[in-house]
Order: structure tokens, then C-alpha cells, then sequence
């Protein structure tokens, strides 16, 4: 079934001559891997913000699950329950004070009951291996915790679609293998992921699709 | 000039003006800023005159400061960014709309009220060059307003109000005063530039402050609200930057 | 972050055109904006319309935009000049009035003509600050104040500011791009926790970048005093602007004296 | 000729428990190629700091030239002279308004004659490609010549030894195939380079001696 579809969406930033992301049209297909190359610049992050609702085309047309997205408080907010972007910089993600509070943030946003939020968070803590340091101050956590951080915080709110950018970006190599587990996991459990990433290697070995975009528009979908 | 003569160019030019402000959305209210030249000559060189002497007393402190401890400048280029950033934030309003937070009120708090004049200068500088919100004629007078009296009330009402032991009550009381008194202060600039042909100052003050009044008495108190809420987490996760800031705030 | 007017400025095609003689242009309109009679200033600001959206290339919608930034607050200060109460005695100044109970509300001629002056003046005088804003980037202003032997202590402290002011936005803007990824302006309340996270954390990265942004000075041999040497850039020495300029401001100056 | 030697140092970062790089002995020979490889949070950054005399180790000594660092004014100076270190955030580095007042700024800090200053800089535009780019707000430019920008601003003072601190991070392959050729120039003109990296294959490949690090200790030193 196709999750999310693109269909001739441009987008260009405030006062920039040339668009961002143009003439984009394809799909997320559900329960697919997908990474997106690309030479830095290339409109990467920009087509991630763009499925989040962050940034509204200005020609073109974004669906989700068949439906055409609105950009409205109650269209966002359906989209952003069902599709999580973790962002390549986790300092600029992560905003609680614990890590506890941190992963309830989301879960508070949607007024969810306490309860609700307590069990979410208890079992988060567990399958992202973040117990012994639940209450810690975000900003003293090591790099490598603030990551794992930024991805448990977007999976606490059990997207279908999980959108990464750069996801390997500062990581070593012991943090690296960690993470593709980590993916491997998530994708087993059935959610749909899509990649922006520099590494070449690890996105032939791991995706079904591989989706390459220059200067902003599509140049091959490849299999 | 004859009142023919307005009756003619008002059909006109007010014709013209109100036609774009239609046509183009208005941007979100700044805090309080006298936009440039919007007072006469005369009132924008006397904010000026009065603003000068805080100036030049901060440059000498400021001088003296940074020959010991050059790294300073530093700390206080990126306070004024700070400032700059924090007053470029969309805060939502009590009322449902949004406006601009000043930042005055934290800066007081965490560096002092002479420090944060020149920090204070230097964001409505940058307010002016990089948002075009206020101007260099008038930034005599919008600097006195939310330079000079804004921090100093804010650090007043702190101080005295800190004795009572209740901190929280006293940074919400401090920075929503501080902010009111901006906002009163810039009403009284405009009135004594343009008094009301029927009671003069006072009658066009009140017109001010009542119409500025809708929204800026609803952002002072978000603003104190999210000043405290912004204090209780640095106390309870960022004492060791606070530690940081000791340079600039010991020169209080 | 809407750094629009800066984003502007460097890439406008009047910035290789002397910003000496792009200011001392503008602090002569700055003069005449101030005494010159209403339709004059009104015709100045027309001139440097052109000047800005003409000459310099700068989009006339984006310029539009701006130009709303005085005239909202003009038209938000016009209403406490244009609407008076009980006026002293039966005069000429009321133009239409309504009696409510012990009160006349009326509009007044002379708030009218204030608010008129104030606003028409408030707009020359900011176009002017806009062809400044517009045309000179802001290296190039920093330039000519120490050219112009500004204290080298506010040269520094500009200078370093501007650069903090990009350092921090771009955290500021991903932060706050974060947070609306994760529904946290759905309602007032959360909004203003998420907006106390953002002021928090930026305080915290402030001086995080103070540490790092010290040692990096230090690494290149900083020594108390933040020096640069600004290049040689070869200016246009074309005449064509100069002249105009020139002409303009004469014929106005001419004609302002004549009115008065 | 060995041109900066590490005998036995410590350094801890104050408020920390346990050392940041712990009895570091090591040393740099003139005209080699070092790549510091280790986990995230090992003491590269640390090494490389203490280096560039920005931390003053706590015990232990380290020799430039066979002499003792001293710790004062004319010390440092005369180190960091010699030794260039390049950061991995070019945003933190770059501080001037345009790029050319950029580049100026450490020989500014040297007190060169103008003259000097002029024709360093008009080499250092030539030679990485910023001529284009050389009245232009750094601002605005793009990753890429931001990090560019970094290692020309350090390069233009001649040092003997340059260190990079993850110098790969945030390039795409086409700019890391660049930063080769760079750096592989650089060493041709007689630098001394050190590079701390996560990049493996670049380490084994380029180096020509591979320093180990683990929890702030020295592991291995390979060949």
C-alpha cells in the first residue's frame, strides 16, 4: 500500500532564486527501506521536512495514505502522529531537561493521559537501552546517547513512517553497527523507513530502494 | 498650513496608504518600537541627548572592563545575540495572537541592568539593520524606553521584591514591570510629541497607552511567565553556565 | 530567521558602487526628509522606490513588505492622534463627531494632520534607512565607520555580534522546527513550555559557543583585539548614479526652499 | 626530525572524574602523515587541543622542536605559529564578515605589514578556490566552503603541523574526494598533518602511521 505519495511537489525557501526540491513525484510504499542520496545541498533534508509538514509546497501535492495533506492544525497534527523525523543535529532536537522528559514531550503535545504517557515511556526506556540513564540532563549525555535520544524520542510516538536525516552523521563505527540493529529492528516491527544519508555503502547493502536526487530534482529510483 | 490644504492631500495620500496596508498583510507588532522617523525632529534629537550620556558611561565602564578581560567582548557580542534571537521568537499570547518578547527582563537578571543597556543598544541596533524594526533617528528615544528604563525597573522591582523570598513572584512581577514601564514610556514619548488638540499630554497618553494596551499589557505577562519558567530550568540544569556569564554579570 | 534585508543586501546590484557615496546620499535625504513639505517627502519616497527597487534589484513585493513595518505602526499610533474626546470648545477641528452620553468622540482635524505628517515623514525617512539597509552589506558599512574612525571597541563589538546573531539563528530556527515536528505548539500552554525549552537551551549553546568560538580565536593568535584586514575591493566608478543623485537632490532641495 | 613530542601527558577537564587522555606518550615526525583513530569521546578533540597549547596538560610535558611548551604569551604565540589546528564545527572558526577578512585575521593577529597580509591572501584565494567567493558574508556561504574557508584560514599561516579535527564530517563524497587532494597537496609542500577521523578506510588508506586511542589512552600505533 502506498504510504505517502509525492506528486510534482516543488518547493523553493524564501528569497532563494532556484528551488530547493523540483518536480518531485514518487511513493513510500508501506513496510519499505528507503535511502535517499545525494551530494550535500541537494534538497535531501528538504524533501524529509517536506513529508513532515514542515514546509508546504508551493506546486505540487503531498498524500498521505491517498488522501491530500492539509496544512491545517488538525492535518498536521494527523500527519505528524504517523510520520516521525529525527533530525541530523540531535542538539538541535532535543529540547526537556531529562531524558524522561524529553520522550514524554511528544506524548504530552498530543494530551495524551498520564498513564498512558508513564507506560509509553517505561517501555521506551527499556527497547532503547536508556534506563540507567533516565534522569539525566539531556545536555550531559555523550553523543552517542543523545542519538539513540533523538530516535526513541520519535519512536515513542509509534510513526509508520520513520524519516532519518543522516542518521550516521558523527557517529563511530561501534555507534554505527548499534544504529543498523537498531533500523533492522524498527523494520522488522513493521515500520516503513526512509534514510537521507552520505554513506553510499551502507544504503546499497540495507535499502530496497535507493532514491537519488541532484540540484533538487529526481534522478533515479533504483532497485 | 491650512486645514484646506490637509483636506485635499488626505483624500490623497491617505487614499494611497490605506489602499497598500490592505493589500499587504501587516507583520506581526514589535515590541513598542517609534518606527524611524516618526517623531519630529526636536523630540527624536532630545531622546537622543538624554540617551547619550548612558551611553557614553557604559562605553567607559565597557572600555575599562575589556582592556583586564578581553575575552568580554566576546560574552557580551554573544549576549546582545542572544537578546537579538530571543527577541526575534514569536510568543504566544495570553490573547490568542502573536507578538515579540523585548528579552530586557532575562538580560537584567542574569547580567545586571548597566550591562544590559549596552547589550540592550546593541539589539535594538540589530533590530534596525537586520529587521528594519525601529530606526537610527529614533534610536535615542526607543533606547531609553527599553534600554535603559526597562532593565533598570526590571532590576529594581527584582531586588526589592527578591526580600520576600518568593523568586518566583519576584522575576514575574520584575520582568512584566520592566516591560510595562517600556511600554508606558514610549506612550508618554509619543504624547509629549503629539498632544491632543482637546487636554493636551495627558489626554494623548491615555489615547496611547489605551490603544498600545491590547498588546502589550497580554505579552508582559506571557513574557513574565516564560521568564520564570526559562529561570527554573537554568537553576536546575545550567548552574555551571551561569558560572560562564560571571564576567559579564560581577561588573554589575 | 528572517534575515531577509541582510540576504538582500550582498547580493543587490548597487554593491559595487561606493557605500561612501551610497551614505553620505543618505544622510542628506535624511536631512531634507525632516524639512521637506509633504508632497515632496512623498516624492522622495517615490525616488528611492525606484532607486531601491530599480537600481539596486530589489524585489518590489519583498519592498512592499517592509515598508508595512512602518506604516502598521503608524497606522496602530494614528488611531490615539485621530480620535479625540470633548473638544475644549465648538472649533473647526471637528471633522465628524458623535456624542456618547457626557462625551463627543470625534475625529480631529489636527490629529489628522498629525498622524498624516507623522506617517508620510515616518515613511521618507525609513525608505532612506532602507536604501541604506538595501544597498550597503553590512561588511561594507562596517568599512566606512572605521573608515569614518568609529571606536574600534564598537567596530569589534558589531562585527562580532552580526556573526553570533547567524550562529545562534540557525540553532534557533532547527530547534523550533524540531519542536513543531513533535506537535509542541498544539495549544497556548504547550507552546509557551516549548518556547522556554528553545530560550533554555539557546542560553545553555550561547555558551557553549562562547567556549568553543574562544578557543578557536585563541588557536589563530587572538590577543585581545579582534583585527581584520578588509581587502582591496575595486569599486564602480561609473558616473551615471552618481549623477542622478546629484540632479535629484538639487531639484529637491530647490523646490523644498520654495515651498517654505 | 621529530617536531612535536607527547612525554607521559594528562589532562582532565575541570568538574571531571576521570581523565580526558590519560600518560600519552607520542610523537610527530616532520613531513608525515598521522591519522588518530578511536571511539567518539576517546580524546581525540583533547589531543589535538593540547597540541595547539589550548589545553595545558596537567602532568607530563610536550616538546616542539625538542623544546618544553611554555605556557605564556610569547610561547604560545610561537607555537601556534607553527601548529594549525583546524576544528570540526567550521561555524564555530569562522568569525570575520566576509571571506577575505576571514582569511586576514590570524595574519592581522601576527602583525604582518599590510603588504604581506595582501599578497598571503591573494595566494590562499588562488590556491583553495575562494576567488569567487572572496567578498562574500561567510554567512552565506555553503557547507562546503565554510569548511573549505577553515582550512585555508589555517593554512595561510604556514604552519609546520597542521591538525584536522574530523575534518570528513559533514562532506559528501564529491568534497571528501576533494579534502584528499587537498590534503594530499598540503603533505607534497612539506606539512606535517595530523588527522583525527572516523573514517577507517581513509585513515588506512592515506596515513602513513595510525595512532590508536581508547578511553583516553594510547592503545596502538601501526604502521
Amino acid at each position: 500500500m502506498s504510504l505517502m505519495e509525492f506528486d510534482r511537489v516543488s518547493f523553493s525557501y524564501p528569497c532563494s532564486h532556484k528551488p530547493a526540491v523540483e518536480d518531485i513525484s514518487l511513493t513510500f510504499q508501506e513496510g519499505k527501506r528507503y535511502a535517499l542520496i545525494g551530494r550535500n545541498g541537494c534538497g535531501k533534508t528538504t524533501l524529509l521536512r517536506l513529508a513532515n509538514g514542515l514546509y508546504r509546497p508551493q506546486t505540487g501535492v503531498i498524500r498521505w495514505c491517498g488522501r491530500q495533506l492539509e496544512y491545517n492544525g488538525t492535518g498536521l497534527r494527523l500527519l505528524r502522529q504517523n510520520v516521525g523525523l529525527v533530525f541530523q543535529n540531535p542538539e538541535q532536537q532535543l529540547v526537556a531537561t531529562t531524558v524522561v522528559e524529553d520522550l514524554s514531550y511528544g506524548l504530552c503535545n498530543l494530551g495524551l493521559p498520564e498513564g498512558e504517557i508513564a507506560r509509553r515511556v517505561e517501555e521506551t526506556l527499556d527497547t532503547f537501552q536508556l534506563r540507567e540513564i533516565a534522569y539525566q540532563p539531556v545536555n550531559y549525555l555523550s553523543l552517542g546517547e543523545k542519538k539513540r535520544l533523538a530516535l526513541a524520542d520519535v519512536m515513542i510516538l509509534k510513526p509508520k513512517l520513520l524519516l532519518l536525516d543522516e542518521p550516521m552523521a558523527y557517529l563511530d563505527y561501534v555507534q554505527r553497527a548499534e544504529l543498523k540493529t537498531q533500523l533492522y529492528k524498527i523494520h522488522q516491527e513493521g515500520t516503513t523507513i526512509v534514510v537521507a544519508t552520505h554513506e553510499l555503502d551502507f544504503a546499497y547493502s540495507w535499502a530496497d530502494e535507493i532514491i537519488m536526487l541532484d540540484k533538487g530534482r529526481l534522478v533515479s529510483v533504483s532497485f | 498650513m491650512s486645514v484646506r490644504y490637509y483636506r485635499r492631500v488626505v483624500a490623497v495620500g491617505g487614499g494611497v496608504l490605506v489602499f497598500f496596508s490592505l493589500l499587504l498583510s501587516p507583520s506581526v507588532s514589535y515590541a513598542m518600537h517609534i518606527s524611524e522617523g516618526f517623531l519630529p525632529v526636536q523630540w527624536a534629537v532630545f531622546w537622543w541627548l538624554v540617551t547619550i550620556p548612558f551611553l557614553v558611561a557604559g562605553y567607559r565602564a565597557l572600555q575599562k572592563i575589556t582592556k583586564d578581560q578581553p575575552e568580554v567582548k566576546l560574552l557580551l557580542a554573544l549576549a546582545a545575540a542572544f537578546g537579538f534571537l530571543l527577541s526575534a521568537l514569536k510568543i504566544p499570547s495570553v490573547t490568542g495572537s502573536c507578538s515579540h518578547p523585548t528579552g530586557i527582563g532575562l538580560g537584567t537578571i542574569l547580567f545586571g541592568p548597566s550591562v544590559m543597556s549596552i547589550i540592550g543598544f546593541l539589539i535594538l541596533v540589530f533590530q534596525a539593520l537586520l529587521l528594519a524594526h525601529g530606526g537610527l533617528t529614533t534610536l535615542g528615544a526607543n533606547a531609553f524606553a527599553m534600554a535603559i528604563a526597562g532593565p533598570w525597573t526590571t532590576y529594581v522591582i527584582y531586588k526589592i521584591l527578591k526580600r520576600t523570598g518568593k523568586e518566583k513572584v519576584a522575576i514575574f512581577a520584575a520582568v512584566a514591570g520592566g516591560n510595562l514601564l517600556t511600554y508606558l514610556i514610549t506612550s508618554i514619548q509619543l504624547a509629549i510629541a503629539f498632544p491632543a488638540s482637546g487636554g493636551g499630554i495627558m489626554v494623548s497618553l491615555a489615547k496611547f497607552a489605551g490603544i498600545f494596551a491590547l498588546t502589550q499589557i497580554p505579552l508582559s505577562i506571557s513574557e513574565g511567565l516564560l521568564t520564570v519558567l526559562v529561570w527554573n530550568w537554568i537553576n536546575a540544569y545550567a548552574a555551571e553556565d551561569l558560572e560562564k556569564l560571571k564576567p559579564l554579570s560581577q561588573n554589575r | 530567521m528572517h534575515h531577509r534585508i541582510d540576504a538582500l543586501a550582498y547580493r543587490n546590484k548597487l554593491k559595487d558602487y561606493p557605500p561612501q557615496q551610497k551614505l553620505i546620499f543618505a544622510l542628506m535625504l535624511f536631512f531634507l526628509g525632516y524639512i521637506a513639505p509633504l508632497h515632496l517627502q512623498m516624492v522622495i519616497t517615490l525616488w528611492l522606490a525606484v532607486w531601491i527597487v530599480v537600481y539596486a534589484g530589489i524585489p518590489w513585493q519583498l519592498y512592499a513588505q517592509l515598508l508595512t513595518v512602518p506604516m502598521f505602526f503608524g497606522f496602530t499610533s494614528s488611531l490615539a492622534l485621530v480620535v479625540n474626546i470633548n473638544p475644549p470648545s465648538p472649533t473647526e477641528d471637528v471633522l465628524m463627531g458623535l456624542g456618547i452620553g457626557p462625551l463627543f468622540v470625534y475625529v480631529s482635524l489636527q490629529g489628522i494632520s498629525q498622524a498624516l505628517q507623522a506617517i508620510v515623514r515616518s515613511l521618507t525617512i525609513t525608505s532612506t534607512m532602507y536604501f541604506v539597509l538595501l544597498t550597503v552589506p553590512f561588511a561594507q558599512l562596517l568599512g566606512v565607520m572605521r573608515q569614518w574612525g568609529c571606536p574600534f571597541l564598537i567596530t569589534e563589538l558589531l562585527f562580532l555580534t552580526y556573526r553570533f546573531i547567524f550562529i545562534l539563528a540557525e540553532t534557533t530556527t532547527e530547534m523550533l522546527t524540531a519542536q513543531r515536528a513533535r506537535l509542541g505548539y498544539t495549544n497556548w500552554r504547550r507552546g509557551l513550555y516549548s518556547l522556554s525549552l528553545v530560550v533554555s537551551q539557546l542560553l545553555h549553546r550561547t555558551i557553549e559557543n562562547y567556549r568553543e568560538i574562544s578557543l578557536a580565536l585563541l588557536s589563530r593568535g587572538y590577543h585581545g583585539q579582534l583585527e581584520v584586514w578588509s581587502g582591496i575591493k575595486r569599486y564602480h566608478r561609473g558616473k551615471r548614479y552618481l549623477l542622478e543623485a546629484l540632479a535629484g537632490y538639487t531639484l529637491l532641495l530647490v523646490a523644498t526652499v520654495a515651498c517654505r
